[in-house]
């Protein structure tokens, strides 16, 4: 199912004996829009696109050869740097692929605390990713209202780990810290002022009619072109696949919690528009506030790290594992050599492919929309470059 | 204003000047006293209130460290632009680069000149006032273009060119809203058509009949748009073309451009008082002709006042249309619906020429419940966020 | 598009723009949520900071025992400890304890195998400085004893006092004591 | 389908292309030669029971010792909700590799990537420039030899410790 009669048409610019000119416009790498620092390089019919190539690289901070420098543990303040904004993830994956080598059992208060990190922090990245997507279209205050929750999630993300971004907070076996004192109630008092406010949200913008305008029929994405494309996440549900790494290759404590995977339906357009990425998310953060609840309705007392010893070395091999994260499915492939240093770190992640699909999104669209393309496939610049 | 000066010469106060002069001369003054007194303040302390209430809206607080309640945060703002370096890009046309933000300042402030403050209190109330203001705020566009152009710049130019394109389409459903009143009315001065409304809402030429109404909303639409405003700000998208045709401004230069948007709107709110909402019309409460002058004005600025808070209001909802979507509602929404207001008024003029109470009376109802409506949906989103219950309850305006 | 797509547009126009005005002016009457940092405050933002809070790293030498854990923890090498033995007490002496905060990420990972809490987060986050010459935090201003943890409790009251913010501090972080026994396919590297 | 079937549906198909395999891994694998690896991957993809249609990473691995630059192909099924590892050696000094972007688009941007680190050409590709590091930079960082310059373009890459 390669991509034959996907292509897209782009009309020749100019009729014969008018001359025109193609504009070629650099969008980035300081741009109001784009999300961390990138560059489009954009070839322009008047206002209707012909291209839009991605230049990534700015961010490129070289994580995956740092990992062979530091070690197994100081790899995992790193791993907050991939996607700052969700970190949490980053920081799972990196402790699951460990365990995997390592064959470390976590123990199951610790699982349960990793995926109320895990849970908060995909809410707060929602948040932005949709803040973020408003914002681009035009409207600010939603932005800050979205803004202000990701706030009182950083507040209780604080108390858990001590930080409000770059968490660190899990371990290769566990988590750093148990869960503090009244923490379930904290959690559960944020999420019943929460839930309200997505509704508040939906009657504010959402189904707003010139918002709707705005994305409908916009960027469509076939359901073929995106598994080809490899988009993951709620990328890849926008366009009507129903699949999540967290129920369809179980990990963590997921098998025991219930929760539902939205997908794009196509409501106001076409299956696979921008609309449908920007409402996936919004019901996802419904669904991390559901599985917030059963999480600390059903937490297990006992330990929350298992026994590591400080100079942690796996066997030699190799081992991948997918973390349904944010930006949707990360994977984390490691290679040991037995020695104390990862020998080769490869982290593909959902920005990635997201970015490589919007040169073919891009065409024949108007430049008001790449803006909407590039956020409503909520690309984070460092998590491409990492 | 004329009287005035003519009972000073009366007085013997300028002696052997001749009389023109003696006007044009009042006129400057009077001119400059509105200029600078009150344009520069209402645009400046419009950019306070905007950020203040923008600020609420989107539950922060705003500017509030200069001055008593941030008050003067506006005057620091143009002090600081003032002292910034002026700069004009290397390739930039400098000449027009420098020209352009003088005739978009000079095209807001010309429609002051007709801009009845009060029942004695206009520069000058021309016959063709109202089609006055149109054509003068159209210069705007041409300081827009040259602005895009000039600065050498594909994100001004694709600025400019949306701004040219979009204020004259959008000139067409303003116009032709104005047209329905001019019916009703018969004039096209800014006082004349006043002074056939009443100080009592249902005189209101907005609820004279259902066309007039919709021809409110048009209006007030396609003149947000012509004053670039959201939901219509594309001209100057800064998510999409950095900040648009004002890209490479700076300093004195940059402020020009927004004391003209800010002051644009005013404009706006003063012309839709005009012609919708019974301009400054008063109950009849005092025959003292100071008193009288200073409640006139009053309600006038009371009245324009509130629509420019609405835009504010528009801005801090809406989110931005596209290009296409920007013309088609000009060309399929609102240009078929301002004829279709120009042939009902007419025809509403050919049947009650003097106006149907009933209906008038039936439409400030309506208006009523449309407010009534709006502020049920405010109680329920403040019920459903459970303000009350979380003591987040803060009527109070200041910070 | 036809005639009730047309009217549905404008219908769905007036009612959704009016909704969101709507809940954009509810706003008008509740309370802002953002605060006035810094000086407008009633409480430091210092002092309202959780416990495990990850600020600027400060150093008790007075509980040092000088076992650079923390050094070699360090994924980014910002600290530096030089600690000799004293030939004729043959006791540790620390001569240099040099935090780097400009390089420093304050990932926490040198407080947590610290065994008495010396090295740990503060509270504290303005460190804006003029030069990364003094970012660097140097402990040590003249050499000092490093700390011996004694067999029957400590009993000096003032360093008693440092002591046991230093191990409710190490408390608080996640030990695997309780945990069931280890799985067999864990790795069997020298445990430091 | 677990990997032991995949591995005979290849060796029949396949048979001496398919090199080698490790099917009781950590993540089971298949080794194959470098030039059958296009149409492996296009059997797994189009062939019903297989289904291969995401390629859900492809990664470079530069094992200096034995010589070699092995790329390391993670597919997944979504049909089938099954996954394989494919594995191909490429000669270190220099390596070559057909490309996979005419299978799976996603390859696109991740051959490019292992191209501008690990310095392996992708044979066929339609767009094989640096994605990550500036279009004339030297070396490839991910390769076991590299040493980073003392500078790029004047600026030092260096920064001097306070501690030191």
């Amino acid at each position: 199912m390669g991509l034959e009669g996907f292509e897209v048409e782009v009309q020749q610019v100019g009729k014969p004996g008018l001359e025109t000119e193609e504009m070629t416009l650099n969008m980035g790498p300081q741009h109001p829009s784009t999300h961390g620092v990138l560059r489009f390089v954009i070839k322009a019919d008047g206002e209707v696109m012909r291209e839009a190539i991605p230049d990534v690289g700015y961010l490129h901070r070289s994580i995956e050869k740092i990992s062979e420098k530091v070690g197994y543990h100081g790899f995992m303040p790193y791993t907050d740097r991939v996607d700052y904004v969700a970190a949490m993830f980053c920081n799972q994956g990196w402790g699951m692929v460990c365990e995997k080598l390592g064959g470390i059992e976590v123990p199951k208060r610790g699982e349960y605390c990793r995926v109320i990190a895990a849970e908060l922090n995909r809410i707060s990245s929602h948040l932005i990713a949709v803040g973020c997507m408003i914002l681009d279209i035009g409207a600010m205050t939603p932005f800050f209202h979205a803004f202000r929750e990701r706030e009182k999630i950083n507040d209780l993300l604080e108390e858990l780990c001590g930080a409000r971004l770059t968490y660190n907070y899990m371990r290769i076996g566990g988590v750093a810290w148990d869960l503090p004192p009244n923490y379930a109630e904290k959690v559960l008092a944020f999420l019943d002022q929460f839930e309200p406010l997505l509704d508040e949200y939906n009657d504010l913008i959402t189904y707003n009619k010139i918002y709707v305008e705005r994305l409908a029929n916009v960027a469509v994405v076939p359901a073929e072109v995106a598994i080809n494309y490899n988009l993951v996440g709620p990328n890849l549900r926008g366009s009507g696949v129903q699949y999540d790494v967290r129920r369809d290759e179980p990990y963590s404590v997921y098998p025991e919690l219930e929760f539902d995977i939205p997908v794009g339906k196509g409501e106001v357009g076409t299956v696979g528009d921008c609309f449908d990425r920007y409402i996936v998310r919004m019901r996802e953060m419904k669904e991390s506030a559901r599985i917030l609840r059963q999480c600390m309705k059903q937490i297990p007392d006992g330990p929350v790290i298992a026994k590591v010893p400080r100079k942690f070395k796996p066997p030699a091999g190799d081992a991948y594992v997918r973390v349904e994260s944010a930006r949707g499915d990360m994977g984390w492939y490691v290679v040991s050599d037995g020695s104390e240093f990862p020998y080769r770190t490869k982290i593909r992640t959902g920005s990635f492919s997201a970015m490589s699909i919007i040169d073919w999104m891009s065409r024949g669209l108007m430049i008001a929309d790449l803006v909407a393309v590039i956020s409503s496939l909520d690309v984070i610049a460092p998590e491409v470059d990492r | 204003m004329q009287g005035f000066l003519d009972s000073l010469i009366a007085q013997g106060y300028f002696p052997g000047i001749p009389r023109n002069l003696v006007y044009a001369g009042g006129m400057l003054v009077f001119t400059v006293i509105v200029v600078v007194v009150f344009v520069f303040l209402v645009a400046g302390v419009t950019t306070f209130v905007e950020r203040r209430v923008w600020a609420r809206m989107q539950s922060r607080i705003g500017p509030n460290r200069v001055g008593p309640q941030g008050m003067l945060q506006w005057l620091a703002d143009a002090i600081k632009l003032f002292l910034k370096e002026d700069l004009v890009p290397a390739q930039a046309d400098a000449r027009l680069f420098r020209l352009a933000p003088y005739i978009v300042v000079l095209g807001f402030l010309t429609a002051f000149i007709v801009i009845p403050f009060g029942s004695r209190l206009i520069i000058a109330d021309l016959n063709v006032g109202i089609v006055f203001i149109t054509a003068v705020t159209s210069l705007v566009v041409v300081g827009i273009l040259m602005a895009g152009w000039s600065s050498n710049n594909k994100w001004s130019l694709i600025g400019g060119i949306r701004a040219a394109a979009q204020i004259v389409s959008y000139e067409i459903p303003t116009g032709l809203s104005i047209m329905p009143i001019v019916l009703l009315t018969g004039t096209l001065s800014m006082q004349g058509i006043i002074s056939q409304q009443g100080w009592a809402p249902h005189t209101w030429f907005v609820f004279n009949n259902p066309f007039t109404f919709a021809a409110f909303f048009i209006f007030f639409t396609s003149a947000l748009a012509e004053g670039n405003r959201t939901p219509f700000d594309l001209p100057e998208a800064d998510t999409e073309l950095v900040a648009g045709f004002v890209t490479e401004y700076t300093g004195v230069r940059y402020l020009m451009f927004f004391l003209a948007e800010w002051g644009n709107l005013y404009i706006i709110g003063a012309v839709v008082t005009t012609l919708f909402l019974g301009g400054w019309q008063i109950p009849p409460v005092t025959s003292g002709p100071v008193l009288r002058a200073v409640l006139e004005f009053l309600t006038f600025f009371v009245k324009s006042y509130f629509w420019v808070l609405v835009a504010m209001w528009i801005r801090a909802t809406l989110p931005r249309v596209r290009v296409d979507q920007l013309m088609s509602v000009c060309w399929k929404y609102l240009v078929p619906f301002a004829f279709a207001n120009i042939l009902g008024t007419a025809v509403w003029v050919v049947l009650w020429p003097a106006g149907n109470v009933i209906v008038q009376y039936l439409m400030v109802l309506a208006g009523l419940a449309l407010a009534w409506y709006f502020f049920r949906r405010v109680a329920f989103h403040l019920r459903r966020a459970r303000v009350r219950e979380r003591g987040e309850l803060y009527l109070s305006p200041l910070a | 598009m036809n005639r009730n797509g047309y009217l549905r547009n404008i219908k769905d126009t007036c009612f959704t723009v009016l909704d969101g005005m709507a809940v954009t002016l509810s706003y008008l009457v509740r309370r802002p949520t953002t605060i006035q940092y810094p000086d407008r405050m009633a409480v430091r933002v210092q002092d309202t900071l959780p416990f495990r809070y990850r600020g600027i790293l400060e150093v008790d030498l007075e509980i040092c025992t000088g076992c650079l854990a923390c050094e070699r923890a360090c994924p980014i090498d910002c600290i530096v400890i030089d600690a000799e033995k004293d030939k004729q007490t043959r006791e540790m002496v620390l001569t240099r304890f040099d935090i780097d905060m400009a390089k420093c990420m304050y990932c926490g990972l040198c407080s947590e195998p610290c065994p008495t809490g010396a090295i740990h987060h503060t509270p504290e986050f303005e460190g804006a400085d003029y030069s990364l010459e003094s970012l660097v935090r140097r402990f040590v201003k003249e050499p000092v004893k490093a700390y011996k943890l004694k067999k029957g409790g400590e009993d000096d009251p003032e360093i008693l006092e440092f002591l046991d913010r230093g191990m409710r501090y190490v408390e608080e972080f996640a030990s695997p004591e309780a945990a069931p026994p280890a799985p067999k396919a864990a790795p069997k590297g020298p445990a430091a | 389908m677990d990997a032991a079937v995949i591995h005979e549906c290849l060796k029949a198909r396949f048979e001496a292309r398919v090199v080698d395999c490790d099917l009781k891994a950590k993540d089971p694998f298949i080794v194959i030669e470098p030039t059958a690896i296009v149409d492996v991957c296009r059997f797994l993809r189009d062939e019903p029971d297989l289904r291969f249609d995401s390629l859900s990473n492809q990664s470079g691995v530069d094992y200096k010792a034995k010589g070699i630059i092995q790329i390391v192909y993670h597919l997944y099924s979504y049909p089938h909700r099954h996954k394989i590892v494919l594995k191909v050696d490429a000669p270190r000094d220099d390596p070559k590799v057909p490309t996979v972007e005419g299978v799976w688009k996603a390859a696109n941007w991740l051959e490019r990537e292992i191209y501008d680190l690990l310095g392996v050409t992708f044979e066929g590709h339609s767009d094989l420039r640096r994605l990550l590091m500036p279009e004339d930079w030297i070396g490839h960082p991910l390769r076991k030899d590299f040493v980073e310059p003392e500078e790029y373009h004047g600026i030092n890459t260096r920064r001097e410790s306070p501690l030191r």
